[in-house]
């Protein structure tokens, strides 16, 4: 029941393709920031206690900002 | 658009998780809004935990199967056990009704259910296991009025 | 931490999708690297991608089926179809090669699977079926080095 009222709080009715591809590229910019401060990958559950989201967040939302037909640039970039 | 899947899991709490995602990322192609995913991940989350804290009282050893059929625009997920099934089914979707109070259930799974879905119907036998299906109808045109 | 799940799945591409969220979530309890987590999709994508478009040859009422186990730190993964096989994996698994060149493929899928798994093995028979198996071995002790 928090994670609905969370959501109703955050504007429940945003269509989930839009909500996620904003989550999505709050990971990719935490991802790159982690990975300076780091110096190496940061953990799933590093990206989501950072941004304060579960770890369910993170991995449905990743997928979001991929685009597709773009395998290599995933794996390369 | 007519796509399905099913998933069988191990019957450890942890699958919960991975039961959400999972059915959060195959009706995703629907675009629904974050309250619609929200409800559907909440009423499959509370099937498994049935699932496995009644249907298998904890033991981890057991399989769950989620699945989910998508036909343009009506989705229909069953949850299935072998674990222990209902006896008296009237009495448990009664709101409040829990036969493990010690857990601090809150006795409402079923109600949550029926309040997201369009139709919940279960069918379930003692020591054969229970199968809960949900229906739920989204909106197709919705994307017309954007 | 032992734990395990088997899905299966129509042949449509846009399951691919689902396909690595799905293998995303279920080895997200491991705590992996944001780089390991986009490998272990990168292979599951790359193995249901050749599962639909050689294995099916696109028909979309086939179906694929995704497998993984997790004994502590080792992650085992299968993915299967029942479509048309491969007569010669040698000459498959060869960088560069492909038997679609019309479909602008790069013909480097399972070097991409072999570069990021510590195992890949492949049975096919020729009108029975294809089964690729990935295996890879987790830092177990991450967390407790940071
Ligand atoms: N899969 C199941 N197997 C066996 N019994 C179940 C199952 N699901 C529900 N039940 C029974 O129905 C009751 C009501 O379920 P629910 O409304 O989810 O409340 P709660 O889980 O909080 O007890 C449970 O207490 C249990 O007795
Ligand atoms: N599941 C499968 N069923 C049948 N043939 C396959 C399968 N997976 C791979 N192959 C064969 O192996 C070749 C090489 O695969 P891959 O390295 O992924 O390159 P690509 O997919 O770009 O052709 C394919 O072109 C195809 O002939
Ligand atoms: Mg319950
Ligand atoms: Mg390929």
């Amino acid at each position: 029941i928090g994670e609905i009222q969370r959501f109703i709080r955050d504007d429940g009715s945003i269509k989930v393709s839009r909500s996620l591809k904003e989550i999505g590229h709050k990971i990719r910019r935490k991802r790159d920031e982690l990975s300076k401060k780091f110096g190496r990958s940061p953990t799933v559950s590093e990206i989501a206690s950072e941004l304060d989201i579960t770890v369910e967040e993170v991995v449905h939302a990743q997928e979001a900002i991929r685009a597709p037909h773009s395998i290599h640039e995933t794996v390369y970039e | 658009m007519k796509n399905s899947m099913r998933v069988s899991f191990s019957s450890v709490s942890s699958n919960e998780s991975f039961a959400r995602v999972t059915i959060a990322s195959f009706i995703a192609p629907l675009d629904p809004t974050m309250d619609e995913l929200t409800e559907v991940k909440t009423v499959v989350s509370e099937a498994v935990t049935n699932a496995i804290i009644h249907g298998y009282e904890k033991a981890e050893d057991e399989i769950v199967t989620l699945s989910c059929s998508i036909d343009d625009n009506i989705v229909e997920i069953t949850i299935e056990d072998t674990g222990i099934g209902i006896s008296n089914i009237d009495e448990a979707i009664q709101p409040l009704y829990t036969s493990k109070p010690e857990l601090e259930r809150s006795g409402m799974g079923f109600t949550i259910m029926e309040n997201f879905m369009d139709k919940v119907e279960i069918e379930s036998a003692p020591g054969q296991g229970t199968t809960v299906k949900l229906i739920k109808e989204f909106q197709s045109t919705r994307s017309l009025c954007n």
